[in-house]
């Protein structure tokens, strides 16, 4: 019997004072996905991105079906076939160049394929682009791609490497449900081929599907390991959390009067008109798959693009914004999904990026009121959980899902009217999204809250009322309480499968 | 803070004051109050137009067209004196005027046309070289010039414009100084404290993220190439003022060295961004440097390859020490 | 046995005020300065405002506040450079101003005749060409030398109906000859009848005469400037140069009269208020028939070159050698 | 294709056919052969340097430093031949080495040394505008200059070096020219064949992406910034060639002119991104606008002025049509 192909001992790395990585024991066999779960900021990107070569660890040692591995750059770490799909999904497109050019573009780097045949490369890409059953005009920039599309692209590229080692940080993270079992599919057949897999999720469902056994990580060190089938997921979400996981029932309180009403509504050519209302007291989600219009609709609230027809009142007065400037005005605020490109400011700190949309509120005429804006960031941090030293620390050293919790924390330091957040759980940690979950079932109280997600239990998890989207319609309506999920995922994969026809 | 940190926050104004010192050494009247006021004077104008630009890279953004803007109120302030013979009060006017309306085009043509920011700004500065030079076909302003109608020019440059270039308070401090100092801290306000500015580097930062907030993006935008405008006319008025005639090939030099001055604020105070306090010190450590070397009767081409020298070394040393890629200038 | 305060010339420094300094013409004049100073033994300190007016003037206030003996502004602008003059004279401080007219009869210019290089120059091409002649002049508007010979320029052609002058072109983008050349060529395509170039600038000239000999002109057209330089004399002395004939003073000697005029200032003596260098006509044929290749070989050859016999007392210490490039 | 498309596309191409029908009407003489070939002829120089520019814009970058290198191989080759009194091959291979040089080190501060890319080429233009005047004490050179040891220059401009500049192919198209073409062509291959020049506009449009897919950024990045060092000096090499001296210039309208080409080149063919042919493209028509304004006895200021205007025009036109914000130049 062969080791395992990856053997990982007392992996240290720090950043300057902080020690992310204190000395991580792993093994990765070959032919087996193991799941890594953490909390956010627990330094699971850390660890991949010391095994793919991006950084270098500062003690401990890595090797590879028995020899020693210690890549000093990602060009490396590719040759020896180590090949990670990173978590974030821009860092592995390049959007100016079209879709053929990045399907191939470590190929491009280590020469393995030339250039100077337009048709030879689209030759090639397609190969690669059909293996992940990614339908795309070649020819097209990347720039213009919806982030799934991106991330599918960052997937088959890896796909197509014949990989020893295949890292998946969060692919899932903005795919729709076919996507990702199609994704799964790939991953059988890698592991029937004797691939060693290690994948990063925080979603329960990818892992159930997935996992041959599970690594929980707890500030940077493992916490747990579980290979005993039937996998113990509770066990692993206590190693992770060093405690139970919190709650997350529902009890649907009594919906206040109505404060959003939409009526004829058509949010593009030839998707159907749909009626929508939402109360005070009440929070709406809306799932259905990546595509199916939900931040389309979030674009109509928020006065980015006006729907194609239909009215809109809020509060029982005509709203129809023509900008996010007028809809903040009117209350009605959005946090966006994306928050790299839609939300954080890369050169501020926390409090800077929290008190963004609200500094009116903390200035004196056009002065800004320090006191007051750092009084807000100390309470919003407090509020949101945010794990940082200070609410002067630049957002970039925080984890993705600390970062979430700023852009999401942005929006609920005021009161609003109507409260929309476009996939608030975005690469959040499953204890953070409860934690964000009940903030804003708590404060929901005066305003409607309309949440946008695409994962059907992060609406269970949020939500009164359960609104389904499909082309770019509404397709389907429930209470969430004994919810018939298979009538949902009907609703949500019917008009898709309906397209596909 | 490590020794690290502090060279990253102190280590440009150590190196400012290391130069002072020596040359308070090897320059016998460097080191008095005349000297000082004189290197202040020297950069009013460059520092004007620098904190302008300034003011463009916060959001993003990018202007070439500075110095011929500067040039252009420069021609503008003589013709109206000399040619229509008009007000002290009216040259300035029409020329603050004529700053804010060169920014709002520039702004249009960025933000609404969505031209390049370099593209805009040079094309910009091309029209303006052409056009300031138009209505006098070539030839500088002075009064007695001939005009195209065969007459001569009568009126002149009012005393209390030159004023603006030559009185000194007190019969020490020059206008200009207290303009480039009044101007310094109004900007330096603006960027810092009041909410405007904050929004302008968070659009600098990420616009899409600064437009969802609801900013409204396009509106800072075209104000800070207004800003801009109107601080490279107050620099042309100043130069007009102290030169007391429309010269046309006056302003050369203002746009790089008020570029080098904006680009070194970055490496103040560890900022790593553009900021009006660091493009003040800038400009300030070009003047120095310059002063420095005439007095120590540098030939020019030496204070060009010094001035480049101690630039490249105070920047690599900074730099180098934060370790981090800046957002691109 | 040298007046005041030339007996103890250790103790005495002036200053040169310069507003324009790059190219060989200004670096030429800062070598006569230098070499004027040195044969008086005196300290020389420079300050060069590098064509920024303003900071010209500031330049005058500083040398005052340094406390120099004499100051020589070299270039700049009259409106700038006026209160600053009389500022250095309120100081008791004697000045000299070579090429600018700061409108002060107790400051005595020194000049190179601009009106008398662009004379020079023409009269040499009447002398070749006849009265009557199809013209390109390369003119930039505003700046000082150039419009005084531009007045020259616009004389002969009211002297001389015959002067037609097809085009009037010229530029300042550098390097200046690059330029001037790419425009010469548009102009000769587009008036492939000229027979004379008025170039008054050897750059200008340089350039013409490169367009010139890229459209293989150079037996049709003539080319008359101003200025000269080493390279400028290669260029005139090429095998079927078109370049005919320039007029020019030495930039060093102007320099060197420069420093003298204000030592006879400082020992109360009066140069006048004009100190005239005057030019020499430099023609191809006189190069070709001394052959001669630098500028050093010019002041050996033509005298008149070589030096000025203006401003020079008796108690005037010279430069050793004859001035040279 | 719709109207717009075809206007994005074509738009450019067709003011520029305007252009020249305009002016073959206007200007006798504009529309022959030798016109064609003197255009050619006067945007070489520029159009040589805006190549290497286009390179460094590719990468993300931006290099300030190509005109003070231009003007420094113009300085060193004359140097070369007339003082040191060495042949023209050695006068080129030391220019193109220099000109390596320099872009190795802009490219050091800007990957190693994390300096801005404006910044560290803009001081590196300042050290090579001193730099190569010390050697001379500001003087230019030409056979039979002074030197500082008092004897006089007796090299001289070898005719195979004065050649580049001025020999005629089939005594019709000059070398200058061809090189233009020839470096275009090279230039152009490289970007768009090779996958070097794929990995390079990968870095400029996602540095960190082109990275983890196993790219060498850094090398690539120093690569760009040899390139444009190398064909600025190549331009240099030309311009002493034509000129026959080592005139001492700053070289800022080099700069400026060959920017604005590459530029310019954003809106050929509705690319949008900095590419190689419409560099090219962008020089012609920056030649074609000089060569017709001059022809018809337009005053230089006009010049600037219609070149501006033209450039905005045409600017606003391509980027309005095509609606899109292109990453920042
Ligand atoms: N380049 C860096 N410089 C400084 N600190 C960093 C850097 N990268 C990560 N960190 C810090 O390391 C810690 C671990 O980050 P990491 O991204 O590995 O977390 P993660 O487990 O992937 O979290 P998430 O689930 O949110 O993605 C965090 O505290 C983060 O602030
Ligand atoms: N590349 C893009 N640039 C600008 N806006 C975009 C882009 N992609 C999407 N949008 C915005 O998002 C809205 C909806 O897009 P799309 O239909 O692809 O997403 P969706 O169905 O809401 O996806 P999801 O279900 O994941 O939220 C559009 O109306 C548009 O305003
Ligand atoms: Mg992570
Ligand atoms: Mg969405």
């Amino acid at each position: 019997m062969e080791g395992p192909a990856i053997r990982i001992r007392d992996l240290r790395k720090a950043f300057g004072p902080n020690q992310v990585l204190r000395g991580i024991d792993l093994d990765l066999p070959s032919g087996a996905v193991t799941v890594l779960m953490g909390a956010n900021g627990a330094g699971k990107s850390t660890l991949v991105k010391v095994l793919c070569g991006v950084h270098s660890a500062d003690a401990g040692t890595v090797t590879l079906d028995g020899r020693p591995f210690a890549p000093a750059s990602p060009a490396q770490a590719l040759r020896a076939g180590v090949v990670t799909v990173h978590q974030n999904i821009n860092d592995g497109v390049v959007p100016d160049l079209d879709v053929a050019s990045n399907l191939l573009l470590d190929q491009i780097a280590d020469g393995s394929v030339g250039v100077a045949s337009g048709r030879a490369l689209r030759q090639r890409a397609r190969g690669v682009a059909e293996a992940v059953g990614l339908r795309l005009d070649l020819g097209r920039p990347v720039a213009g791609l919806p982030l799934a599309d991106r991330q599918l692209v960052a997937i088959a590229r890896a796909m197509a490497h014949k990989p020893r080692l295949l890292i998946l940080d969060e692919p899932t993270s903005s795919l729709s449900a076919a996507e990702a079992d199609r994704l799964f599919a790939l991953i059988d057949r890698l592991r029937a081929q004797g691939v060693a897999l290690l994948y990063i999720s925080h979603r329960m469902s990818d892992i159930r599907r997935i996992a041959d056994r599970i690594v929980s990580m707890r500030d940077g060190v493992v916490s747990g390991l579980f290979e005993e089938k039937p996998l113990d997921t509770a066990g692993a979400v206590r190693a992770m959390l060093g405690r139970d996981l919190s709650d997350a029932a529902i009890s649907i309180p009594a919906a206040g009067r109505v404060i959003l009403s939409m009526a004829g509504i058509v949010l593009r050519q030839d998707a159907l008109p749909f009626d929508l209302t939402a109360c005070a007291n009440e929070v709406v989600a809306i799932t259905g798959l990546v595509g199916s219009g939900k931040s389309a609709l979030a674009a109509a609230l928020f006065g980015q693009s006006a729907p194609l027809a239909g009215t809109m009142t809020l509060d029982g007065s005509p709203y129809a914004p023509a900008s996010p400037i007028e809809a903040v005005a009117r209350g009605v605020f959005l946090s966006p999904r994306d928050r790299r490109a839609n939300a954080l400011v890369a050169d501020f700190d926390i409090a800077r990026n929290l008190s963004l949309p609200f500094l009116r509120r903390h200035s004196w005429g056009s002065f800004i009121r320090w006191r007051s804006e750092a009084a807000m960031a100390n309470r919003m941090v407090g509020e949101m959980g945010v794990i940082c030293r200070s609410p002067r620390d630049g957002i970039l050293t925080l984890s993705g899902g600390n970062q979430q919790k700023v852009a999401v924390g942005r929006w609920m330091s005021e009161a609003s009217r109507l409260l929309v957040l476009d996939e608030p759980f975005q690469g959040v940690d499953i204890q953070a999204r409860r934690d964000i979950g009940a903030k804003v079932r708590a404060t929901a109280k005066d305003r409607a809250t309309v949440v946008l997600v695409a994962e059907l239990d992060e609406a269970m998890e949020i939500a009164d009322r359960i609104l389904v989207m499909a082309e770019h319609s509404l397709a389907g309506e429930h209470r969430n309480q004994n919810l018939d999920l298979s009538a949902v995922m009907r609703q949500v994969t019917e008009a898709q499968q309906g397209a596909a026809a | 803070m490590s020794v690290r940190d502090l060279a990253i926050r102190y280590g440009f104004i150590l190196l400012m004051l290391g130069l002072v010192a020596f040359f308070g050494l090897a320059a016998s009247g460097f080191l008095t109050l005349p000297s000082a006021i004189f290197i202040l004077q020297s950069v009013a104008i460059t520092g004007i137009l620098a904190l302008g630009v300034t003011c463009t890279l916060v959001v993003g953004g990018f202007d070439l067209s500075i110095g011929a803007v500067a040039t252009s109120a420069l021609m503008l302030s003589a013709y109206v004196m000399v040619v229509w013979e008009m007000s002290a009060l009216a040259a300035v006017v029409l020329c603050l005027l004529m700053g804010a309306a060169v920014g709002m085009i520039n702004g249009f043509l960025i933000v609404k046309m969505k031209v390049p920011d370099l593209l805009a700004t040079l094309g910009m500065m091309f029209v303006l070289l052409g056009v300031q030079r138009i209505p006098t076909e070539g030839n500088s302003i002075a009064t007695g010039m001939a005009l195209p109608d065969g007459t001569n020019a009568t009126g002149v440059f009012s005393p209390a414009f030159l004023a603006l270039g030559r009185l000194r308070l007190w019969n020490v401090l020059p206008l200009s100084v207290v303009f480039l100092l009044v101007i310094a801290v109004l900007v330096w306000g603006f960027l810092e404290l009041t909410r405007h500015g904050r929004l302008m580097y968070a659009i600098g930062s990420n616009a899409q993220a600064a437009a969802l907030a609801g900013t409204n993006v396009e509106r800072y935008k075209v104000a800070a190439y207004v800003i801009s405008g109107v601080l490279a006319s107050v620099g042309g008025i100043l130069l007009a003022a102290r030169l007391g005639r429309g010269d046309v090939a006056s302003g050369n030099n203002l746009l790089l060295d008020s570029v080098a001055a904006a680009l070194i604020g970055y490496a103040v105070l560890g900022a790593s961004k553009p900021n009006a306090f660091g493009t003040a010190i800038g400009a300030l450590f070009v003047g120095i440097l310059l002063q420095g070397l005439t007095m120590l009767n540098a030939p020019y081409y030496t204070q060009d390859f010094v001035k480049g020298a101690v630039l490249v070394v105070a920047l690599v040393f900074t730099f180098a020490l934060t370790g981090q890629q800046i957002r691109r200038a | 046995d040298r007046p005041a305060p030339f007996d103890n010339p250790g103790e005495v420094e002036i200053a040169l005020v310069r507003y324009l300094s790059t190219g060989d013409f200004f670096q030429a004049y800062l070598s006569g300065v230098e070499r004027q100073a040195e044969a008086l033994g005196i300290n020389l300190r420079v300050l060069d405002s590098r064509q920024d007016a303003a900071l010209q003037a500031d330049m005058v206030d500083q040398a005052i506040a340094l406390g120099v003996d004499g100051i020589v502004i070299q270039h700049g602008l009259t409106e700038s450079m006026k209160d600053a003059a009389q500022r250095a004279l309120d100081a008791g401080i004697p000045v000299v101003a070579f090429d600018v007219n700061v409108e002060n009869e107790k400051i005595p210019q020194i000049e190179q005749s601009d009106r008398d290089l662009a004379r020079l120059a023409l009269e040499q091409a009447i002398a070749d060409n006849g009265e009557a002649w199809t013209a390109g002049y390369v003119y930039v508007p505003g700046i000082a030398p150039l419009d005084r010979r531009n007045e020259t320029w616009e004389e002969f052609k009211a002297k001389y109906p015959g002067i037609d002058e097809v085009a009037m072109f010229g530029t300042l983008d550098n390097p200046i000859a690059n330029s001037v050349a790419n425009q010469a060529r548009s102009v000769l395509s587009a008036n492939p009848n000229i027979t004379v170039m008025f170039a008054p600038y050897d750059e200008f000239a340089k350039g013409v005469k490169i367009a010139v000999d890229e459209a293989g002109m150079s037996g049709q057209v003539s080319i008359y400037s101003a200025d000269i330089s080493t390279a400028d004399i290669a260029a005139m002395r090429e095998p079927g140069s078109a370049w005919k004939a320039t007029a020019a003073t030495n930039p060093a000697v102007v320099g060197e009269v420069s420093v003298r005029a204000l030592a006879m200032l400082m020992a109360d003596e009066d140069p006048g208020a004009q100190v005239i260098v005057p030019p020499t006509l430099i023609t191809q044929a006189q190069l070709n028939d001394e052959s001669i290749t630098n500028m050093e070989e010019l002041a050996a050859k033509l005298p008149a070159f070589a030096h000025a016999d203006v401003a020079a007392p008796d108690w005037m210490p010279l430069p050793s050698a004859p001035a040279q490039n």
